[in-house]
């Protein structure tokens, strides 16, 4: 990636001088590479190289009919496979306009948001443990593996569920399955004072993230940010709430935003949004309706030739699946707007004048995966 | 006029003459104990890291994996030595040698227990203080001749980070010479048979266990090597043997500081039913525990924050805490 | 019967030994720490030169200065020139070709300056004082330093008052780019 | 399934565009269908100033991409408003392989990257595009990956050869 | 061979080394490096006078000690000078600074 | 961030910012006396759930004590990896074919299901089999009708 052109086209000053921040580095989880122009410790100038772990899952989608495309549709985001999975059923049944039954999008919800907890967690953990406290880190797994522990029991799968299905979902979840995710959600519950006294009320955190990074609303809107990082900012916006897609709309959840853009107010932007998820859990679960699981639809689809674009909130904000179709059983192209890649470039615009150990804490709150950037 | 009458020539007569024996077991003594009290804190540190986080820690190698960390020793051992190409050799090879000299002289003055000092000083705390400043340098040393941007930065880090944090080091030491009147250790330790320091002097104590953390560059001040920013500081270049190195320092280190504040504020080897090595050492490691709790459960100071707490808030309590002690022993 | 060692190694010799190898550290050092040219390596031959005069200290009878060199020399003030480092130019850079003509200079009047620096030692004949008990202690020196050299005491602390303000002072100044 | 500001919107913003870029075909679109309210289509090069027109509305742009339609390519802007009626505008511009468009990353910053990537993987040179590089791929790639005659990636007959 | 021309020698060894440095060198780093060198030439004499001819034992000590504080001072204030030299002229090479001249 | 505050301020956030410290401490310390959580892998076996995706397998039916599999190779089509190869053979003419040898590249199978999903005789199913390490890639791939066999 790194290019004669790109370390020519950077005054290099006597003073300033260029840092390798990855492609191999533990803070950037992934492949990702920062090309920092340093000031003493104080950035410059940053530039994202991005593409380590680009596999061309869009090139791939215009070689594979739309069935075979479900596998890929998990890898982006390994963190919300689940969503991700759900989403691209959900587009192509809006391209085809397949009714789910009822049961199928509660499931889909239960378990996306399932799916967004234990994302949530170890985002909101790596971004801990980025500024340097590795126990609570731990500690969020704990809390994440029960959830991995739960998934499995009814995908099969911990990370790549592969679980939707063109109208409807693959396995049925039943009794034992919601009393486990009853009991998760009460455990979680009280695990938020573990939190809030470990991590929000600590001084140390609390120096190391009020104030900094902060993205101001213009920026956010301008740079596309979507998600929890742009709720941080001060602007509700939600798919879930805008565009009720699955059965959202049934289930009454609040969208928590801060003011203050800054580290702080993402972190607390996604622990809300833990517990908001769970509400959503639990009211799926006590209202849950019996019926079938997936709708009669034919073993390989052929969806009608025509576009549609259909946007779902992942757990690192509004993810959108483009779809053209020119009436095969392959599409015609398949565009997938990834989150992380508009959140990551944000980073450009905030970083220059923060130190680098900032630039860890930043790059930890907007929470970004980089396969899903790399596609 | 007489040379012999001198101390040092005194100290090579004493090392030399009747008590070679004392001497020449004192020196194999240490050398035996930094390497193998490294070792074992190196498996408390991971034992008590696993038990904070739920997991059990080392458990294959010995009985609860106590032997984990000499495993570990032979392993690193066999590594190859990689030297960059581009690092300025004899200093990239000389830093890991010269970061264990202070580590080994400093063991000359702790007083374990009544009998059980290598050598009796005058200047006892001052030989720690002057021996530990060398670590310093090596670190520099190390983390300059990496030619590496990881080290170099780490290495300015832990540079500022000693300059800054030596001086309240230093002032909440002096209260506590000031009320014993001496540099010399063991006088430290016996003026404490009744009260421990650590009640007359709670501040000084604390501010001195805050910085000495600071100084051996533990968490939360860990900013020389934060994995998660610099990847391993000063050391990121290092492998093999002279990593162990680096790291046995770092225990080693660990261990200096904890017993100089046991020295200082908690008794030193005073204490009922055991006899006074076994207090000592008792007291030192549950410093080190403590040192090792703080680490796995707070999270990493930003650099200018560093330096602020400790001119704006160390130094100034420190400074104030030493004026009211001289007051009030200037007065009772 | 104790076995002593000093029968087969007498101690004086031992020490005048460790008094030679003290010295070699103090001119070695010295020289590394104007020839070379990376400043690192100044930086750490003037270290080294610290620590032998250390070592001289502590035959010239005080543990307390010898410690106090080694705690504001190498502790304190090689610290600080080492974060001058961030100055000199990165490794990779070739360094500045020495003014020859400058090097003759300086080798000449060095060593003009050291021969008569030495004739002057030799021609003088010191007569040392007669053997009398000496008290070594840290205590004399801090009594005599608020005592009778207290005005010494008052200006060090006053010049150092005065570097710490001078060099914020000038350290904050910026020249106004036109 | 429309409401009211919606509609009123939707009516305004029909207006709006038909006046600044006359040529254009707008039309109102089944959301349920194509996830999509208004769709905006022209064969001439018009993004800036639509991209205007839509940021004066405080809308946001979601994403750009591109279809290769062998012998033209057509670009897709979706804008999106996040706070006030949640409508959705496809514009797609059909522009031809060798006349590429206007940047709009003047107007959104985003769309620095987002064309970017567009470049990277169809070779639509953007003009007035201030970083114009690779993104994803290699920097000293000379494909453009998803191009409709750039290969095909089959990897059928492997595990025959496996057997053998 | 402890006499005190031993150490008078030494310091004057030390003071010459100084000199040299001082004269030859480029960057004012290094003659700071040498001043320190030529002081402690100078704080030796003293000591070595304090051992060997002095009746006060504390007095060399004193002077010695006094030198350590003035070199500290004078690091303080050369150093900060420097940094500003730099800033202001981006080289810390001693000839490259002549605008002092006029 | 925030540099112009008073005194009291200052006095206030060290207190509380201690206050704060020991409150963390007292949580680790607690969690140390806690029972581990980990499973210690090689000793202890975790169980697996019905649903589990290993690779898949052949099921035995009660009726025929073997697999109903008729090498359609629907499921050789539907693969997105590509990684199954089925074949087939009639016990004599006119009869249904009848799976012989069913061989699947376990190292680039993703685990999506589709080739369970699309068996029309259903009797594709995953195993619960998750100890699965090899020595080199074509280790990876195995007959699962033999495996079948030594199930038996």
């Amino acid at each position: 990636m790194l290019t004669m052109k790109t370390i020519d086209d950077i005054n290099i000053n006597e003073r300033l001088y260029q840092l390798n921040l990855g492609p191999q580095h533990p803070s950037t989880h992934g492949v990702l590479h920062f090309l920092l122009t340093l000031d003493g410790e104080v950035v410059v100038k940053a530039e994202m190289l991005i593409g380590y772990t680009h596999r061309g899952h869009e090139k791939m989608a215009e070689n594979r009919i739309y069935e075979q495309f479900y596998p890929n549709s998990a890898r982006m985001d390994y963190l919300s496979g689940m969503i991700f999975n759900t989403g691209y059923c959900e587009a192509v049944e809006k391209l085809c306009g397949i009714e789910v039954p009822k049961r199928a999008r509660y499931i889909r919800v239960i378990t996306s948001e399932l799916n967004r907890v234990a994302s949530h967690l170890l985002g909101v953990m790596d971004f801990v443990m980025g500024i340097g406290a590795y126990t609570p880190f731990l500690y969020g797994w704990d809390d994440r593996e029960i959830i991995l522990d739960l998934l499995e029991t009814i995908t099969g799968s911990r990370l790549t569920y592969n679980y939707s299905r063109f109208g409807g979902v693959r396995v049925d979840i039943d009794q034992t399955f919601c009393d486990s995710a009853r009991r998760f959600i009460d455990r979680m519950r009280e695990r938020f004072k573990l939190y809030n006294d470990l991590i929000t009320g600590n001084i140390i955190f609390i120096k190391r993230t009020v104030g900094v990074g902060v993205i101001s609303k213009d920026v956010a809107l301008d740079y596309g940010v979507t998600g929890p990082t742009l709720r941080g900012s001060g602007v509700n916006y939600d798919v879930r709430k805008s565009e009720p897609y699955s059965s959202y709309e049934d289930f009454n959840f609040e969208i928590p935003t801060k003011e203050e853009g800054d580290c702080m107010a993402r972190y607390l932007v996604r622990l809300a949004e833990i517990e908001q998820s769970l509400r959503i859990i639990e009211q799926a679960m006590n209202n849950l309706p019996d019926g079938p699981i997936r709708a009669d639809v034919p073993c390989f689809i052929t969806p009608p030739a025509g576009d549609c674009y259909h946007s779902f909130e992942s757990a690192r904000g509004a993810v959108g699946y483009y779809i053209v179709s020119d009436g095969t059983r392959i599409p015609y192209r398949l565009k997938v707007r990834a989150p992380s890649f508009s959140n990551l470039f944000v980073m450009s615009k905030i970083i220059p004048g923060h130190f680098v150990a900032d630039l860890v804490a930043i790059f930890g709150s907007i929470d970004v995966t980089v396969p899903e950037i790399d596609r | 006029m007489n040379m012999t009458q001198l101390p040092i020539i005194k100290d090579i007569y004493g090392f030399l003459g009747p008590d070679l024996l004392v001497g020449v077991v004192g020196l194999l003594l240490v050398l035996i104990f930094v390497p193998l009290n490294s070792a074992f804190l190196v498996w408390v540190e991971r034992k008590v890291a696993g038990h904070i986080q739920l997991r059990p820690g080392p458990m294959e190698v010995g009985p609860h994996g106590i032997l984990q960390s000499l495993i570990d020793a032979v392993k690193l051992m066999c590594k190859e030595m990689i030297t960059p190409d581009l690092a300025d050799k004899p200093l990239f090879w000389m830093a890991p040698c010269i970061v264990v000299i202070p580590a080994i002289v400093c063991f000359v003055v702790i007083p374990f227990s009544p009998v059980m000092q290598i050598r009796e000083l005058n200047v006892g705390i001052l030989l720690i203080f002057a021996f530990s400043s060398i670590s310093g340098l090596s670190i520099m040393m190390g983390g300059w001749a990496s030619n590496n941007k990881y080290s170099l930065i780490g290495a300015v880090r832990a540079v500022a980070q000693s300059i800054a944090y030596e001086i309240p080091l230093l002032l909440s030491t002096m209260s506590v010479i000031i009320m014993s009147n001496s540099f010399k250790m063991s006088q430290i330790v016996s003026d404490q048979s009744t009260v421990w320091n650590f009640i007359l002097q709670p501040v000084a104590a604390i501010i001195f266990i805050i910085c000495s953390t600071a100084e051996t560059n533990r968490a939360p001040f860990d900013l020389v090597e934060a994995e998660s920013e610099l990847v391993s500081g000063f050391h990121t270049e290092y492998t093999g043997m002279r990593d162990a190195l680096f790291f046995m320092a770092e225990y080693t280190a660990m261990f200096i500081a904890s017993s100089m504040a046991v020295v200082l504020f908690f008794g030193g080897w005073h204490g009922p039913f055991f006899s006074g090595i076994v207090w000592f050492v008792l007291k030192a490691y549950f410093l080190v525990f403590v040192t090792v709790w703080i680490r796995w459960t707070f999270p990493r100071l930003r650099f200018d924050q560093l330096m602020n707490f400790a001119w704006k808030v160390l130094i100034p309590i420190s400074l104030l805490n030493l004026l009211v002690t001289a007051i009030v022993i200037k007065v009772l | 019967m104790t076995t002593t060692i000093s029968d087969l190694i007498p101690p004086l010799m031992v020490a005048q030994a460790a008094f030679v190898l003290m010295i070699v550290f103090t001119l070695a050092g010295a020289l590394l720490a104007v020839i070379p040219k990376k400043i690192v390596h100044n930086i750490l031959g003037l270290a080294l030169a610290m620590f032998g005069i250390t070592g001289v200290y502590l035959y010239l009878g005080s543990q307390f200065v010898a410690m106090m060199q080694l705690l504001i020399y190498v502790g304190a003030i090689c610290m600080t020139y080492i974060f001058a480092i961030m100055l000199s130019p990165p490794l990779e850079k070739e360094l500045p070709k020495r003014n020859k003509l400058k090097v003759i200079t300086a080798t000449a009047v060095s060593f003009v300056v050291f021969i008569v620096m030495v004739k002057m030692i030799m021609s003088l004949k010191f007569e040392p004082i007669a053997d009398i008990a000496r008290d070594w202690s840290i205590e004399t020196i801090g009594h005599q330093l608020l005592t009778r050299y207290f005005l010494v005491f008052e200006l060090i602390s006053l010049l150092l008052a005065i570097a710490i303000i001078g060099s914020i002072m000038v350290a904050s100044f910026v020249r106004k780019r036109n | 399934m429309l409401t009211e500001g919606q509609k009123k919107l939707l009516e305004e913003l029909k207006n709006n565009l038909a006046k600044s870029v006359p040529e254009a075909k707008i039309s109102q679109s089944d959301y349920v269908l194509t996830g999509y309210h208004l769709e905006f289509s022209s064969s001439k090069v018009g993004m800036r100033r639509v991209a205007k027109e839509m940021r004066s509305r405080r809308f946001n742009l979601e994403t750009v991409t591109a279809v290769d339609f062998i012998d033209s390519f057509e670009i897709v802007y979706l804008y999106f408003n996040y706070n006030q009626d949640n409508i959705r505008v496809m514009v797609r511009i059909r522009v031809p392989k060798d006349e590429p468009p206007f940047t709009v990353s003047a107007v959104y910053s985003e769309a620095i990257w987002l064309e970017r990537e567009v470049y990277d993987f169809f070779g639509i040179q953007f003009k007035e595009h201030p970083d114009l590089r690779r993104i994803l791929n290699p920097d000293d790639a000379d494909y453009f990956p998803l191009l409709k005659n750039f290969g095909k990636t089959t990897i059928t007959g492997e595990i025959d050869d496996m057997l053998c | 061979m402890e006499c005190l021309s031993t150490y008078l020698i030494l310091g004057a060894l030390l003071f010459c080394i100084g000199i040299f440095g001082i004269l030859q060198h480029n960057s004012l780093i290094g003659m700071l490096i040498s001043t320190e060198l030529i002081l402690n030439g100078a704080a030796i004499n003293f000591m070595a006078f304090n051992m060997f001819l002095s009746k006060e034992p504390a007095t060399g000590q004193i002077f010695a000690l006094f030198i350590m504080g003035v070199a500290a001072a004078e690091a303080a204030v050369a150093l900060s000078i420097i940094i500003t030299v730099y800033r202001n002229f981006k080289t810390i090479n001693a000839d490259s600074v002549s605008e002092l001249k006029g | 961030m925030n540099t112009s505050y008073g005194f009291k301020q200052y006095v206030k956030e060290i207190f509380t910012g201690s206050k704060s410290l020991i409150i963390g401490m007292g949580i680790t310390l607690k969690h140390m006396f806690k029972p581990i959580v980990t499973v210690q892998y090689p000793r202890q076996k975790p169980i697996m759930t019905p649903h589990f995706r290993g690779h898949i397998e052949a099921i035995i039916f009660d009726d025929t004590k073997s697999h109903h599999c008729v090498a359609c190779g629907l499921c050789a089509r539907t693969c997105p990896s590509h990684v199954i190869k089925v074949q087939g053979e009639k016990t004599k003419a006119g009869d249904r074919k009848y799976g012989k040898q069913y061989f699947i590249d376990f190292t680039k199978c993703s685990l999506c299901g589709l080739c369970v999903d699309v068996c029309p005789e259903k009797t594709l199913k995953f195993s619960d089999e998750y100890e699965l390490a090899f020595y080199s890639r074509w280790d990876g791939v195995m007959d699962i009708m033999q495996r079948l066999e030594e199930r038996k």
